[in-house]
């Protein structure tokens, strides 16, 4: 199997899915001859031309909106978003018109949009986001965040495939920090949760590049066997595994990125709280980023942003508990 | 600035007798539902708010008319002369409004919030002008696959202060999109007038988007329907989009619940003498049809309507969680498009 | 002391304050000759005059944007969005431009947003939302949210006077079913919670109209007594209360009329299941909107809304644990 | 639309010597400080990415001239010399571009988002346009307590097609508000060129919104100041808004990391022989000024400015947590306003 970056997996995704279905497209800002901010669909315009590698205004509510138009009528979209902080600018064409377009009238919205998201390279408020959470609290609305090379190009592929709207969240910091086996041809991944390690005394359940500092903490930990849990999707969120991790280990590190409140690892600690109350041997833990808007400098960027020491030690408070 | 103030006499020609007849049947029937549910919402059967389009029905029969079976529409909430004739029945309408499982959209959605897909039209969003985009979106389409078709919203004075008017018609200006704005400028976006919402009229907007920009009657619906048939037309050949900016006023309150005190009598007065049914029905009465037994036959619809709807069950609370997601694709298809023309 | 309406306490501390203090003043649509849609504002143009009573554009990123710049000019701006749903369409200048810009700059935004919110009259998946999760996950803004009368007045009041934007959840059902007394003149109600009934075995915890929900669904239980706290302030979150309620009672319900999914239900719940396990006698059980839009039937609505009934099960199941 | 391509002659006459030499001082600080900076990046001690605004140094430095203490400056990120003008000194500038405890925002935001409140000036957001609307709130709040006061704010050709760009061009207009847009047209936003972005220039919509458009040669200074001043005039006389383009060109990548392949190599030289630092030279030395002098002087500025920041520490990580929300009012006070005529 050939080896890639998660870059390249997410390239790959789309390539295989735009050679094998006319329907899908992809549209955004500067993904054409420039081929986007990442690069991620460098050379695209040559195979598929510009009406299929289309550069759209800046704009993003009109990228959205007319990418829920498209589809409505057959199409199936992928819409880049430059950073996924600029969705807030589409937000209310994706939390009003494609989110709830299915549930209000039968028509179904096969939009994907891709948010390159996450901080650790001073990008500063408005480049560091992970925006996911508030699309968790918008019905109707599916949410994928890859770990892997391998997840992404999967997960990538069910979401185009997927009749509904998908938001790809892709972890800048991965993407070329991360490489791995990837299989050439098409293959879709679940919208369900995955091992990332097995362990018995404590389970830390995280999503994206969050699962990576996840690993690196708890790789040689004397004090227990911890599991990693990587969600993978976040809508629809895999309950059955979160439960399962929790009964088998009876202490949970809920792992986020984002700022703490009412953020992804919120709804994880709630859904624990009440449905596996009695498998909990401790507290229900949290590490993420304080409610703080993600500052520029080194210092004050890493001072906020969960660090594999702040792992570690919750961790090993924990399982001494 | 391109700009029509088109006599009926010239918009006619590609009108026959039975289309000028169809287009006053769309116009009667919608102020005849619209007329019975305000009664049915006073007698507490319609939950929620009212809105109507009395005053504007030609804004939306005349343009629907000129619509094609696989042309695509957004309809706004006072426009339901174009569900009509995309062949939406009363019956379906009224049990909407109740919110009755046999509506079109099965209770899950209230009032003029509705499209059925399979009749080519998505149903609207609160947030307005969203659908502007949606429709820019489906003319994308219509052009990425080289599809001789064309997209029509509708949307009011208020909305063109939003982004998303200027992102949808910067958008089908610069890549030349087989849309059609209609601008229904009906002098009030709830209680404000337009001297609040802009400083020139919007139609003045189009040009510097790169496309015309036409001022039409909008009481007339013969003038409504001449205007977007050419506007489609210049779709189909390529040209682009087109904003029609249809006059009217509303005669109505903003919804049920609003007694319109905010709007000088006179107002209301001088343009109750430009009522585009009472012209329409001049023309046919001109070309000798019994306008009173097609009013007998609307009502006779519209009795049918309201006795099927109020039959229907309300929907099951139980299924209040199911169908969030798809499982699989649902897409638009075809409605009617019953202009002679094509 | 007079007794008023929800609604007309809301008025009041807006004149109370315009009459005070020459920087405040009144934007959004409708809200001037016409009073308002929900009439909030009714004959506040007569006393404050057109300027100060404004009428904007149908645009809700302008309004909120608007104010920020009048803010930062030293003026105190109240932002009416017409219904809280559409604050989805000045998102951006809300959590970007308002929300960051003291921490990044040091320049306060002293603005203030109604939003009439909630749920429960036939107004469909437009007219019904909830949208305060979104902004408790977008640092930088403060969010109330009264249940009765007298603490609408206080702390729109505070509201008005803090430096900071602070959005103000004014639930549309409370509006005219809730009456109490309330002072004349100005008062400040301080961003904490309330507890709304005390009680020893259980506590629910909510805020808005479900504090009326769990009032009633609790008032007449013979399984145990129960505690209700007012969260009234969701940020600030009065953390200190919530664990004190915790801590006495042992067992809580918390209830949202927010969809359930990340909602500030499930951030109340996370904090619990972190900081006061210990104090727990069984978990944490959440009452809330399941993750759909609002349908518009009323058939179909109240079976999605938390009912008396529903919170009434939960408390008697919980109690019985 | 009217429209001005004035000669350099003609625009000088609210220009003295002094305020000739000011703006050439202005332009040549922020080319020297941004050349400076791309090295400090380049040796890794600029954290993040940066930007740059070479070429196109008139555009700010012209319009920020006529700008008076009491007025109000969103500064977008080709502007450097606008903020130079308002007075920041260099050294906080590269603290800011390094991320260090003595920049403009203390670390807490990079490169050229800032904006110091003390000297009347707004840090911009990523998001654009967005400050097109906080300007245009700001001038509503001169309108409202009846000060003879204006805002302005700059923004790029991309910009133009998001929906704030719309609402804040709408507000402006049917409040009539003393706002100053200046589009500063590059002819690229990042690697979008501007047919792309637009069917139509945008400044022909200005006259749509209800005040004038003006076109400008944006790589000229004085052009740039007086079209500004006179647009300021028009804000203080109650006459609203004004939308200048300024036409220019991005002459380098749109961040340190763009080689700019998609420009054509005969684009670049074009407008490499209308460098506007080169056209102000002349001017001034025409007048006798001794140029290397000055250039000498700035360069020792920007030395001091780059030893000052680079002994100033980091930001200490304990803070930062602290300050999300203020504790009591913190507002804009006036900054500099060089220009001879206040
Ligand atoms: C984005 C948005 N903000 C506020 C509203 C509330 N609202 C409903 S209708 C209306 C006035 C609309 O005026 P206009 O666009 O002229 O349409 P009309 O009702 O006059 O046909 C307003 C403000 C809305 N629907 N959408
Ligand atoms: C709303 C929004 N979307 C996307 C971006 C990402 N982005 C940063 S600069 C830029 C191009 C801006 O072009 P223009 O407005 O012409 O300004 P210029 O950089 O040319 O001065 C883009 C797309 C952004 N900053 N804001
Ligand atoms: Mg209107
Ligand atoms: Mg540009």
């Amino acid at each position: 199997m050939p080896r890639m970056t998660y870059l390249q997996a997410i390239s790959d995704a789309m390539r295989e899915e735009m050679r094998a279905d006319e329907r899908v497209f992809v549209m955004g800002e500067d993904i054409g001859a420039f081929g986007g901010a990442f690069k991620v669909t460098d050379g695209f315009i040559d195979e598929f031309g510009a009406d299929r590698v289309m550069d759209t205004p800046l704009a993003e509510s009109a990228i959205i909106g007319c990418a829920v138009g498209a589809a409505v009528e057959g199409m199936r979209p992928i819409c880049e978003m430059q950073f996924s902080d600029f969705v807030s600018c589409g937000f209310d064409q994706l939390v009003n018109v494609a989110a709830k377009m299915y549930y209000r009238q039968g028509l179904s919205v096969n939009i994907t949009v891709r948010l390159p998201s996450g901080g650790g390279f001073s990008g500063g408020p408005f480049h560091s986001q992970n925006p996911e959470a508030w699309f968790m609290h918008a019905p109707g609305l599916k949410i994928v965040a890859p770990s892997t090379a391998e997840d992404a190009k999967g997960l990538l592929t069910t979401a185009i495939r997927d009749p509904n709207p998908v938001l790809f969240m892709e972890h800048k910091h991965l993407y070329r920090r991360v490489k791995g086996e990837v299989a050439g041809g098409a293959y879709e991944t679940p919208f369900t949760a995955r091992v990332a390690r097995e362990g018995t005394d404590l389970v830390v359940i995280a999503y994206g590049a969050m699962v990576h500092t996840a690993l690196e903490a708890t790789a040689d930990l004397d004090e227990g066997s911890v599991e990693v849990l990587d969600l993978r999707s976040l809508v629809p969120l895999d309950e059955d595994a979160i439960l399962a991790s929790v009964r088998k280990c009876s202490k949970v590190v809920v792992l986020d990125e984002a700022n703490a409140t009412c953020a992804a690892g919120a709804q994880v600690a709630a859904l624990i709280a009440e449905r596996a109350w009695e498998d909990l041997d401790g507290p229900v833990v949290r590490v993420a980023t304080p409610d703080v808007p993600i500052p520029f400098s080194p210092t004050l960027e890493q001072a906020v942003l969960p660090q594999v020491d702040d792992v570690k030690e919750a961790v090993r408070e924990l399982l001494g508990y | 600035m391109a700009s029509t103030e088109t006599a009926p006499a010239e918009v006619s020609a590609h009108l026959t007798a039975e289309d000028r007849v169809g287009l006053l049947r769309a116009m009667l029937l919608m102020r005849g539902i619209e007329e019975r549910a305000m009664t049915l919402y006073r007698q507490g059967k319609v939950p929620g708010s009212f809105y109507d389009g009395y005053g504007q029905e030609a804004v939306s029969a005349g343009a629907a008319w000129a619509m094609a079976p696989q042309d695509r529409l957004c309809i706004l909430h006072r426009d339901l002369a174009a569900h009509l004739i995309r062949g939406v029945t009363p019956a379906r309408i009224f049990a909407q409004y109740m919110g009755r499982a046999g509506g079109v959209t099965g209770g899950r959605e209230g009032n003029v919030h509705f499209g059925d897909r399979k009749l080519g039209c998505v149903g609207m969003v609160s947030m307005l002008p969203d659908m502007m985009l949606v429709a820019t979106g489906m003319a994308m389409a219509f052009k990425l696959r080289g599809e001789a078709r064309c997209a029509i919203t509708w949307f009011g004075d208020g909305s063109t202060s939003r982004g998303d008017f200027h992102e949808a018609m910067n958008w089908a200006g610069v890549q030349r999109l087989p849309v059609i704005f209609v601008l229904e400028n009906n002098q009030y976006a709830y209680s404000t007038p337009t001297t609040a919402q802009f400083a020139v009229s919007p139609v003045e907007r189009a040009a510097a988007y790169g496309f015309p920009g036409v001022q039409v009657d909008g009481n007339d619906a013969e003038a409504m329907f001449e205007a977007t048939r050419q506007a489609r037309e210049r779709g189909l050949a390529g040209e682009g989009a087109t904003l029609i900016e249809a006059v009217t006023m509303r005669m109505h309150g903003h919804a049920a619940h609003d007694d319109m005190k905010y709007v000088p009598a006179e107002q209301v007065e001088e343009w109750r003498a430009k009522d585009p049914i009472d012209r329409q029905v001049r023309r046919v009465e001109e070309l000798g049809v019994d306008v009173d037994a097609l009013r007998e036959e609307v009502r006779a619809e519209i009795d049918a309507g309201v006795e099927e709807a109020l039959a229907m069950p309300m929907p099951d609370g139980a299924t209040a969680r199911d169908q969030l997601f798809a499982d699989q694709e649902a897409l638009l298809s075809d409605g009617r498009g019953p202009w002679s023309g094509f």
